[in-house]
């Protein structure tokens, strides 16, 4: 808090910072900012930064059977740079106040989610592409709206991000297009996956908005810009002629264009399964926390030997 | 050109195998800072693989980099052991590296000068890459063995389990120009014993001391010793070089291939 | 025969993996006596395996047992994924062979009344050996149950890890024959919901109070609780019996294949 | 001992002892005999008895791995056997007053031996057929005779073994044949077996004779039979034939028949590497023991939790 923030009363300030929020402007870390913002905004970018790291296990699944150096090369960079993310993102959060350790806990404890999408298996190669076409393209959707995000180290965080998805989305994108001019098992393999994560991509964009009882308090923080619903005919639109272009069937034979509308139609999403999966039932949630915890623990050792050093480095 | 894809093939293969083993510590690292920059080594050895593969297989009239990783049987892998050894904890990781790092740019920094342009410019490429990854390990050695007990206990038994390979990284093919060790060390090699063309390698004997110093220097820094263990043999006095592996590299092999092989056909 | 040759992969599926699993164990018992009786296990269901991947084969006009064991595809196979889990400590394979045997004894058991004569024979000749291999893992349940707390503790977790894959042992393929949960239970399935032939096998969910009681049992003599965990879904509805897998089964696959595809022209 | 021993002196039952021994009837487990027998003998089979242990984890090496369920259940049933012979001779011990636990911590405290070969690694699915050809055919010429050992239960547990480890030779060596009819992959692989494996085997019937200080003593006490190189010889002129039969060259130059001697003469033995080896500097020599030693390790709660449960049950 700055001395000048000081010497205003709390009327005042939560004043000044709607005021920011009103003309678009950005709210820095050291900004006096309500209290339910920062928290609500530290889960969001903690929930974000989780989803990174946890979304680094079904890809690296893949990464030392990868079958052309290329695409080891090309899916090893992705995961890495997913690591970075993740770091990128714990660090705005550290900005708020957070702790990198205390975030990750959390997480291990399964108190904090992560992206319900990274609790699906990736069961044949093309699901490194599919991952990089459906998972990027619906993280991207939902995130170019986050780079005008209220809070400043995020909004710039999503545009170094949203850059770096785009690029995975594309590189995503080609490696299905070249199975698909494969052999028919290459094909296979891409429809394959493609059935398998069409609806789990679709759920990545959270309830439908009358099940969605925060979004308004969000969206008037301007920390969240669209509304669920909104982002996922978004992605629908965008997707449907992708899936056309490529030569695969989605799995939905409700998909269809309403002229009306003007968007597609779409068929009804399991929202039960969905909320097996956000509550810890889906077919790999266990599976990854465990693998998270185990690297956490195997690296405690590290960690304190670090730590160890460094204070000796200090005396 | 026998002997220079036999050469490429060798470096080759030691980067993609290790690059392979670093690859299987993804997600598992005790800090995100570690993903990154273990991913970074790997991609970086990934890299030269490819690039040495290529240049092996332009010399060698065989099919490309894909060919050579994906559907050569284990005999043919050219790799020293020490690259497949599988994983073991964090000490084990930074001490295999520590090792692994320290020879093989103490190696390219030689091979810049080699007469192939090819494989010089790889190699110049290589040492800047060689050169953090040496310097991130080093780094580590020494946290861990001036940090706590059980750190200092981790990274000497990482010392100890890799030690017995260390002798194998200055030895040549059984078959292929090896140097007899009364020759003087240190040149490009200026022959080649199949009688064909200018050599294009350095004897990897050569670089030797300067690896016992670089070490030297980084476990005075780590407060480590030299461990006291015997080289590991090879069967009958053949092993990486010559084709002869050890019992982890069937698994890491039928791993890293069985996509592709399961598609020969495919295009990716 | 479609609906023969998919039972038997179904069940020699299930044999050939959890066999798979066992061997994986050989050399790392605890003791030379459980050295022996898992390699009899895992002998026992590779048997079964072979008898039924034949079977299966000749109902459906493919090539043969080693065919189908080593040139499918991992989406090809059709056993439960309970089978291919990765192997955790002692405790969590006596709980999975638990749940494994007691299971299969009582699917075995009614299959011998299966019209087809070679299902039958298959199944008679197995319910002597799953008879043993339940009889031996639930002696030990019961040791470690009711031995050590540590004991006690491993087998608790073993059951807490493979409980949530316990429900998908009474399901079929979503494809095929699958039975309405308010159909009677406990007959041999006389209907072919692809319209051909008489039924062959029995609807798997009629043997669920039958492995509930012997269970029920076997916990009660270790001091054992059933783990309170919810089942595991698959995706989108499809689990191990559609070829849907968990992650564990490629890298299984790719070592159980590798030399099989390595010489894919080559005469064992 | 029993009373009627008892009764005895000691001289009188040496005289006894090595009478029993002249007329080459057995020695059983309750009867008298030197401590130096006893000794020797707990070694001699506690050394078979781990050989046969440690000589599971090559080729369980490749159980997971056997390219047809036929030859998986044929190796799978090898490794078994190797299992219960273990466990019979470990019996065998026990019967001259020694401990099984006592033993097994006796090997992976590198206090006793186990066979020299099993310290070189099987590296292509031929080397469990050269294995059980030249492996198991070397065991056979050293272990048929002891089929007359001395000691009863040591004779006995030899006749059974070594009719299994015939049944076992015989196997491995039409997986060879097999493999010798098949694709010129698969020869490559059985001659590369063959290379590696055959000087190993020759050793393994132990330093020449003149280097044999305590082959002496075993011969007079019946626990030994023939040298080591006559057995070695034995070995060489049945196994050079088979080695024709398959089609495959034995990596000897120096191989050729004697018309003489009527025997096959062979070349120098690298005695430095034989001498590495049961030293404990074999290619595998540390990865077998720890691999023994972590088995036995992991295992010690299990058997802790048994006998904590059968004390439950005699309370």
């Amino acid at each position: 808090m700055t001395p000048a923030a000081q010497a205003l009363s709390e009327p005042e300030l939560e004043r000044h910072f709607e005021q920011v929020i009103e003309r678009d402007q950005r709210i820095e870390p050291r900004d006096w900012m309500p209290d339910a913002y920062r928290k609500t905004l530290v889960r969001q970018v903690a929930q974000h930064a989780h989803s990174e790291i946890i979304g680094m296990q079904p890809e690296a699944n893949w990464i030392t059977r990868a079958p052309s150096l290329r695409r080891k090369a090309i899916l090893l960079a992705k995961v890495q740079d997913e690591a970075g993310h993740g770091l990128y993102l714990y660090s705005a959060t550290e900005t708020l106040g957070a702790d990198r350790t205390e975030l990750t806990e959390k997480l291990i404890d399964s108190k904090q989610k992560y992206s319900s999408i990274f609790n699906y298996p990736t069961l044949n190669f093309a699901d490194v592409g599919v991952i990089g076409w459906l998972v990027d393209g619906a993280a991207i959707c939902n995130q170019v709206p986050l780079c005008r995000s209220s809070f400043g180290p995020y909004a710039r965080g999503m545009v170094r991000i949203c850059k770096e998805e785009s690029f995975h989305q594309r590189q995503g994108f080609e490696l299905l297009m070249t199975m698909m001019r494969g052999t028919d098992a290459q094909r296979r393999m891409v429809q394959d996956a493609t059935d398998r994560w069409w609806w789990p991509s679709l759920m990545m964009f959270g309830p439908p908005d009358h099940d969605s009882p925060n979004t308004a308090q969000s969206m008037a923080w301007k920390i969240k810009r669209h509304t669920n619903d909104e982002l996922r005919q978004r992605f629908v639109d965008m997707t449907v002629p992708q899936a056309e272009a490529l030569g695969v069937t989605l799995p939905d034979p409700e998909i269809s264009w309403n002229d009306e509308r003007g968007h597609y139609d779409f068929g009804e999403i399991d929202w039960d399964e969905f909320k097996q999966v956000i509550s810890g039932n889906g077919p790999c949630n266990a599976e990854r926390l465990a693998h998270r915890r185990a690297a956490h623990e195997d690296g405690a050792w590290v960690r304190e030997a670090a730590a160890a050093y460094a204070a000796k480095q200090h005396t | 050109a026998d002997e220079l894809a036999t050469y490429c093939l060798m470096l080759g293969d030691d980067a993609l195998i290790m690059s392979h083993r670093l690859q299987q510590w993804c997600t598992r690292l005790p800090e995100l800072e570690e993903e990154v920059a273990i991913a970074n080594i790997a991609l970086d050895l990934l890299g030269q693989a490819r690039l040495l593969l290529a240049r092996s297989a332009a010399a060698s009239g065989a099919a490309g980099e894909d060919h050579l990783a994906f559907f050569r049987d284990e005999h043919e892998f050219r790799n020293v052991r020490l690259a497949e050894l599988e994983n073991g904890d964090f000490g084990e990781l930074i001490a295999r590296l520590l090792v692994f790092a320290t020879w093989r740019l103490a190696v390219f920094s030689r091979l810049t000068g080699s007469p192939d342009p090819v494989l010089s410019a790889i190699a110049a490429k290589g040492v800047k890459e060689l050169r953090y990854h040496r310097d991130y390990v080093a780094q580590w050695a020494v946290r861990l063995g001036d940090g706590t007990p059980y750190s200092r206990q981790r990274i000497a038994a990482g010392l100890e389990t890799v030690w017995p390979y260390v002798d194998e990284l200055f030895t040549h093919p059984v078959d292929h120009g090896q140097k007899h060790p009364s020759e003087p060390a240190g040149e490009v090699i200026a022959h080649d014993q199949h009688g064909g063309g200018v050599g294009v390698g350095i004897d990897l004997a050569s670089v030797r001391e300067e690896f016992d110093e670089v070490l030297a220097q980084v476990f005075r820094a780590a407060t480590l010793q030299i461990p006291d263990v015997s080289p590991l043999p090879g069967v009958g006095g053949r092993a990486g070089r010559d084709g002869v592996h050890t019992e982890a590299m069937g698994y890491l092999l039928a791993e890293m291939q069985s996509v592709a092989r399961a598609h020969p056909d495919g295009t990716w």
